[in-house]
């Protein structure tokens, strides 16, 4: 019932599509100008939120949901756990102008800009990608696998070393993070010359920094 | 026991109708696993009870929903006529409405309620002070003032909610 | 749909190159990971973009289906990035939350001037003892020789 | 066509959330029109799958609406008790 | 059941999947092993298996030619292949090897610089790390490098910040916002020539390049994959991420890290840059690696240069590590046939020398407690064997005739030498650039042979855990400095596959 | 045009303008509080208009299960938006962020807390 | 406690349908999206919501730090474990078509109904894990610098962190 209208289907993903991104534009600027740290983790989660909904229109449904659960959900509660730690509200402006940093993200634009000439366009059918391996995946699942999401049988069969790669990393983020903040916290100079200031005889705190 | 029941009931139903798959025989076990260690991890939660499962409100809050999506109606069509009125004709009040609950779930039933008809927030719960409320207009905050919805939200306490909320907060 | 040409890589290289600037440019810690986010999930755009086909649906077969299926294997890596980043993101702030604890600061400039202190402390400390043990050196060996 | 119409509506809806949520002007609005800003997502996402004419992908939504509200009580967490970890047994 | 046993569960045609899957199994079986010394037995054990199996690849390498083995049983575009030819199985060689040589001297450093109950997380950690490393060098698949390439990275900056020196977690974050930068570069530059491709497979990719060749996207794939790839081994102006992070990691990390990740990096860039632009005739004139050329030389020059004025001795170190991967540079971008075995020689050689001289800075500092090199006077008196050891692995880094050192360093001079003028100001760099390495080794030796020990008496020598592994990679500095059968023969055999395959 | 085809755009071209509506409140709307009026807007009317038009026509394909997970989230949506409004309002009064007021029925409480 | 009256009543009542959801996404991978990884994730949420609602301690005390940190290596084992079976029944690494001798597609599906489930396994206990350390970090902190003041203060005061906040951001 939405074929009828005249205008054919991929039109209004395209023009969705257009606004969507730009929606993601104003965010960027929106993270890029807001210094309050707090605004910026809100910010990020919308941008998580807006991504899922772009790749919701180019059809990655799955990539959308995960992009909307980590992103959106993760990532923020994790942001704010962070904030709540490190009890830091606002980012101090930069007192001098990054010249380098600047100069890399043009040069990486330049680059980009300059490659995407002979690119194909977005969503042509025969671009060399559509028509290389994709199309085995596409005939061939329901024969070798008959799973009907074909995402899950690349993902789990096809390239399902890859996904043993992607847990390994989650592992290893887990690990990590245990490691990490279950330790005793080290105390560099500066917070230790404080606390020392604060009650005048000072805690004789060891020098954990490996001079023991 | 029942409580656990009841929810293994609902999420039952709730799964056979997100799933719309009923020809896969595998899938029907993980699903019934799938309620089992739901009501389980529940259980050790220790959110199965009055609040969590209020198996006792029964058909009273059947009765009750589609009176509050008439409230929800008019009171949209009210907040919206303020919205689009080329001046701004709102005039904010804050009151305090008593509340007529006996218990926490029906407290949260009628802050809910309030939050949820636009034009009446609430801000604060208090056990003695009743609720906050913050309206958009004087008219709003006065419709909460005849304790219509208050009076209804009590009528969806039964006793025997009551007598459950009483054994529960005393440990 | 030739108007739109490349218009979603585009949005993905300025979106990379905002991602770039943040993650470099700025000295607080929490925005470097923000920016790095930024960055990761522009390359996103770039896979899924790539693999779409105008038209196309997603390529989860169903009952009936006559369209063109959009190109899985870009959902498929994007997947395992995402993970990559929820990974590389829950490391970096545990980090970020450490340093803080060490410094007492997340800010790139007053973190170098914490560990410049930190150096001088640990030579000072170097200092003392050295002098301690050449005095305890010392002292060991005029006794000693007083034994002998 | 009443799909796209209703999804060019929703995106006009979008951008002024944005904009509250960018001007502000205190974080609490922003938290506010973060949370207006996901409902209308959420609501494009199920016109998007009758658009693209593969509706049974509702399941997104509601992951949306799922995250928004664990979100939500994090940051409730955050601005009452700058400490996710806190007990209840403390207030 | 029977049956399916007689399929045949085959060892040695499984060794390519083990090789990874051995760690990476492991990793998580080692966060159960809570008591005391058990994790480092198992890693130490695991290693040991993993060495094995990259000898018996390496063998089977070079008897019946390249492996490939494809994941899950999908032919190579489908699925993912491994593919083993003699660049990465030496590779492996050398990763295994390390990881099992710097095992058995970890058990000290790691007692004394990692709390005790985060061991079997410390272990675990390297696993994964020792995991990442080896996929990435095994894999045939260009995204699985990524994955794997992240595994490593995630692990290495949990490494890094293990240990209690407040630095280093600020040189982990650091490391981790340039490792992601140059992780995701790689991710576009895969991305471009996927979509340019249409594939993943490397071997797959090279075929389907021709007819693309020509295009932008093509070229700015290779611009964004080199970038990352530098940036992930630390090529100069990219390098400030790694003098911090191996100097502040405690020991054994460090001797682990110095030997192996920058050097899997540096064959992701030859494997890219051989293999698959190597192949297409567009990029022969262009030759990407050569534009790396003037980085590398001022790596060289730039990290001897600042190596000098250190004052510590892991920075030092770290600082002339910063200059050899310049000088292994030099030689993959030289691009002839002894260029490219200098340059791989010398990444076997350098692995030794450096893991060498960082046992011997991690064993003085696990008696005296710290490395700057004030405080190492008279060390050679203290701790003789831990020093002589130092002095020789010294040796091999300024290379000095007879060490391995001297041998890449051979070769890269030769290399050098047969591109006319510009070559012979090179070859002078080269060997400018090994007088400063004299420079900086002579500041050691000279705090530690000609000042009077100041530290307090109680220092002794080093454990015997840790001058074994030391004094058997000295002695291989100095067998490989003889004997290059094994180290240069391969890699020249190494050279020339990849040569073949772009000629 | 049958009559599916009209409901169904009746509801979801209004609720798509009440969310407009919604969003255009919070921005014209002066402060906090009673921004949260215009936002529940959006949350209630707009999103049952919208749904229910998605509803009319999956209904009618008898597409039943979609229309089950239609109710789902509008069900979902009813019960935690009014817990938002309610965190968000209650953590602005607590933070002392003053309601704009042009009658307080309490004993001064919107200027007190 | 009264304030987090309205969030935690309706916490109580979503939570088992939040948790049901995520087994929903985990088992229906095959056939829509989600898949083990969004699976892990909703239903961390789930247990997140928990946590956040009624406190850490209460958090765990339900779902065992130990516990999780187990499950954190298993979900990984899980999913090498199934590629370890088929290299034992002469398969390739990871090709489940040999885990049925006389259906490999059967196989195939049954090797990925378990990968997935191991998939969800890591994910959602790393997610908790994660959680759990960071909400837990302040503890610690507070434990071992009871004598820092202004750690302390900013958790106890409820009016003065977020009025700080509130007043805007410039």
């Amino acid at each position: 019932m939405n074929l009828d209208s005249g205008i054919p289907l991929g039109d209004w993903e395209a023009i969705i599509n257009v606004a969507l991104l730009g929606l993601l534009l104003l965010v960027t600027i929106g993270i890029i100008r807001v210094r309050n740290l707090f605004a910026v983790v809100m910010l990020a989660g919308i941008y998580s939120l807006l991504m899922a909904l772009v790749f919701t229109l180019l059809d990655a449904v799955d990539v959308a949901f995960t992009e909307a659960a980590v992103g959106a959900g993760v990532s923020t509660i994790l942001s704010l756990g962070t904030l709540a730690l490190i009890d830091s509200r606002r980012e101090k402006v930069p007192n001098r102008f990054q010249f380098v940093p600047l100069l890399v993200s043009l040069a990486a634009g330049a680059v980009l800009f300059w490659g995407m000439q002979d690119m194909p366009a977005v969503g042509s059918a025969d671009a060399p990608n559509q028509v290389h391996v994709a199309p085995y995946y596409i005939t061939q699942t329901q024969a070798d696998i008959d799973v009907p999401n074909i995402v899950t049988a690349v993902l789990a069969s096809y390239r399902g070393f890859d996904t043993l790669g992607e847990v390994t990393v989650i592992f290893t983020a887990g690990i990590g993070v245990m490691m990490l903040l279950s330790a005793m916290p080290v105390i560099g100079a500066r917070r230790r010359r404080r606390r020392e200031d604060d009650d005048g005889d000072g805690d004789k705190a060891p020098n954990d920094g490996g001079n023991a | 026991m029942v409580r656990a029941l009841g929810l293994l009931f609902f999420l039952a139903v709730t799964w056979l109708l997100l799933s719309g798959i009923y020809d896969n025989n595998l899938l029907f076990w993980l699903g019934a696993a799938s309620c089992l260690l739901c009501v389980f991890i529940a259980r050790r939660m220790d959110v199965i009870d009055h609040e969590g499962t209020p198996l006792e409100l029964g058909w009273r809050i059947i009765v009750y929903w589609p009176w509050l999506f008439v409230e929800i109606v008019k009171a949209n069509i009210d907040v919206i006529g303020h919205l689009l009125r080329p001046t701004l004709n709102i005039s904010p009040t804050l009151i305090r409405s008593k509340t007529l609950q006996r218990t926490d779930l029906g407290r949260v039933i009628y802050a809910n309620s309030i939050t949820l008809t636009p034009g009446t927030l609430s801000l604060d719960i208090d056990d003695e002070k009743g609720i906050l409320v913050h309206a958009l207009s004087r008219a709003g905050a006065e419709g909460v003032l005849t304790d219509d919805m208050n009076r209804r939200c009590a009528a969806l306490e039964s006793d025997r909610l009551h007598a459950r909320a009483q054994k529960d907060r005393t440990p | 749909m030739q108007w739109l040409g490349q218009f979603n890589y585009y949005v993905f290289a300025i979106l990379m190159m905002a991602g770039i600037y943040i993650a470099m440019s700025r000295g607080n810690l929490v925005k470097k990971v923000v920016g790095l986010n930024i960055f990761q999930a522009s390359v996103f755009l770039l896979y899924i973009s790539s693999g779409k086909v105008w038209g196309g649906t997603a390529p989860i077969m169903a009952d009936g289906l006559e369209r063109a299926i959009s190109n899985p294997l870009p959902h498929v890596l994007i997947l395992t990035a995402i993970v990559v980043g929820i990974a590389t993101t829950s490391i970096g702030l545990a980090l970020i939350v450490r340093i803080k604890e060490a410094h007492g600061t997340v800010e790139e400039d007053e973190i170098a001037e914490a560990e410049i202190l930190y150096e001088q402390e640990l030579a000072k400390l170097d200092a003392e003892a050295m002098t301690q043990a050449r005095a305890d050196a010392a002292a060991a060996g005029t006794t000693g020789g007083k034994g002998a | 066509m009443i799909f796209a119409i209703g999804a060019l509506g929703l995106l006009v809806a979008m951008l002024l959330a944005l904009s509250r949520a960018l001007l502000g002007p205190t974080l609490l609005d922003r938290v506010m029109a973060v949370n207006m800003f996901v409902t209308t997502p959420l609501l494009l996402l199920a016109v998007l799958g009758y658009l693209g004419g593969r509706p049974e992908f509702l399941d997104l939504a509601l992951v949306y609406a799922l995250m928004n509200f664990i979100g939500i009580i994090a940051v409730l967490k955050y601005f009452r008790y700058r400490d996710l970890g806190q007990s209840r047994a403390r207030s | 059941m029977s049956t399916a046993t007689q399929a045949g569960f085959s060892l040695l045609a499984s060794l390519p999947a083990l090789q990874v899957v051995v760690p990476m199994v492991a990793a998580p079986i080692c966060t159960f092993l809570r008591f005391r010394n058990g994790p480092w037995a198992f890693a130490l054990l695991v290693s040991a298996a993993v060495f094995w199996i990259s000898v018996m690849l390496l063998q089977q390498v070079l008897t019946h030619g390249v492996i490939s083995y494809e994941m899950g049983g999908w032919a190579p575009p489908i699925g993912i292949e491994y593919r083993i030819d003699e660049i990465n199985a030496f590779v492996l060689m050398i990763v295994s090897g390390i990881s099992l040589v710097s095992l058995p001297y970890a058990l000290r450093s790691v007692e004394r610089e990692v709390p005790r109950d985060k061991h079997h997380l410390f272990y675990a950690g390297w696993l994964l790390c020792l995991c990442g490393l080896l996929g990435i060098t095994i894999t045939g698949d260009a995204f699985n490098i990524f994955v794997f390439l992240e595994i490593s990275s995630l692990a290495t900056y949990m490494l890094m910040a293990s240990g209690r020196d407040p630095r280093a977690l600020t040189a982990a974050f650091q490391y981790l916002v340039l490792g992601t930068l140059g992780a995701t570069f790689i991710l576009i530059g895969v991305g471009l020539l996927y979509i340019m491709t249409g594939t993943l497979n490397i071997a797959d990719m090279a075929d389907r390049l021709g007819p693309v060749s020509d295009t932008t996207s093509v070229r700015a794939a290779a611009a964004f994959l080199i970038a990352g790839i530098a940036l992930k081994f630390a090529l100069f102006p990219a390098h400030f991420w790694l003098p911090n992070g191996y100097a502040y990691s405690p020991s054994a990390v460090a001797v682990f890290l110095s030997a192996t990740a920058t050097k899997v990096s540096i064959y992701v860039l030859l494997r890219f840059e051989f293999t698959v632009f190597g192949e297409v005739a567009a990029f022969q004139d262009l030759h990407f690696a050569r534009l790396l050329l003037p980085f590398a030389v001022l790596a060289f020059l730039i990290g001897s240069m600042v190596a000098i004025f250190q004052t510590d001795l892991k920075r030092l170190l770290a600082w002339s590590s910063v200059a050899q991967i310049g000088y292994i540079v030099v030689g993959i971008g030289l691009g002839s046939s002894d260029g490219l075995t200098g340059g791989i020689v010398h990444i076997f050689n350098h692995a030794l020398t450096k893991a060498a001289l960082f046992m011997a800075a991690g064993a003085m500092f696990l008696r005296i407690g710290s490395t700057r090199i004030d405080n190492l006077a008279g060390v050679g008196k203290i701790m003789p064997w831990t020093t002589l050891a130092f002095v020789l692995a010294g040796l091999s880094l300024i290379g000095v005739p007879t060490t391995a050192g001297f041998v890449s360093k051979w070769y890269l001079v030769l290399a050098a030498l047969q591109h006319g003028n510009a070559g012979y100001f090179l070859a002078a760099l080269i060997l400018f650039s090994s007088i400063l390495a004299v420079i900086y080794v002579w500041r050691v030796v000279e705090v530690a042979y000609f000042r009077e020990p100041a530290g307090d008496a109680t220092v002794r020598e080093a454990p015997l855990s840790m001058l074994v592994p030391l004094w058997l990679l000295t002695l291989a500095c100095f067998y490989f400095g003889l004997e290059t059968q094994y180290s240069v023969d391969i890699a020249r055999v190494a050279a020339e596959s990849l040569l073949g395959i772009a000629r | 045009m049958d009559w599916v085809t009209i409901v169904s755009g009746v509801l979801v071209i209004g609720g798509a303008m009440l969310t407009v509506v919604g969003a255009y409140g919070t921005l014209r709307l002066p402060d906090l509080y009673t921004r949260l009026h215009a936002a529940s807007v959006t949350d209630t009317l707009a999103t049952f208009m919208i749904l229910a038009g998605l509803a009319v026509p999956s209904l009618f394909a008898g597409e039943w299960l979609i229309t089950v997970k239609l109710v789902f989230i509008l069900i979902f949506l009813w019960f935690t938006s009014p817990i938002a409004s309610y965190s968000v309002g209650h953590a602005a009064f607590f933070a002392a962020q003053k309601p704009k007021l042009d009658h307080d029925l309490t004993d001064g409480e919107g200027d007190a807390a | 406690m009264i304030e987090h009256l309205v969030p935690r009543v309706l916490a109580k009542l979503l939570i088992p349908f939040i948790l049901l959801f995520g087994l929903y996404v985990q088992f229906h991978g095959d056939f829509g999206p989600g898949g083990g990884f969004q699976a892990g994730v909703i239903f961390a949420a789930g247990i997140i919501l928990y946590a956040l609602i009624y406190g850490l301690d209460q958090a765990r005390g339900v779902i065992s730090p130990g516990l999780v940190s187990v499950l954190v290596a298993l979900g990984l084992l899980i999913y090498a474990g199934v590629g370890v079976a088929t290299l034992l029944l002469g398969g390739e690494f990871l090709n489940y078509g040999v885990l049925d001798s006389h259906d490999p597609v059967h196989g195939q599906h049954l090797g990925i109904l378990i990968i997935e489930f191991g998939v969800g396994m890591t994910v959602a206990a790393v997610m908790i894990t994660i959680f759990y350390q960071f909400a837990g970090r302040l503890k610690i902190t507070r434990e071992l610098e009871s004598d820092d003041d202004d750690e302390d203060e900013q958790a106890d005061d409820h009016a003065d962190g977020p009025v700080a906040d509130a007043r805007g951001p410039r």
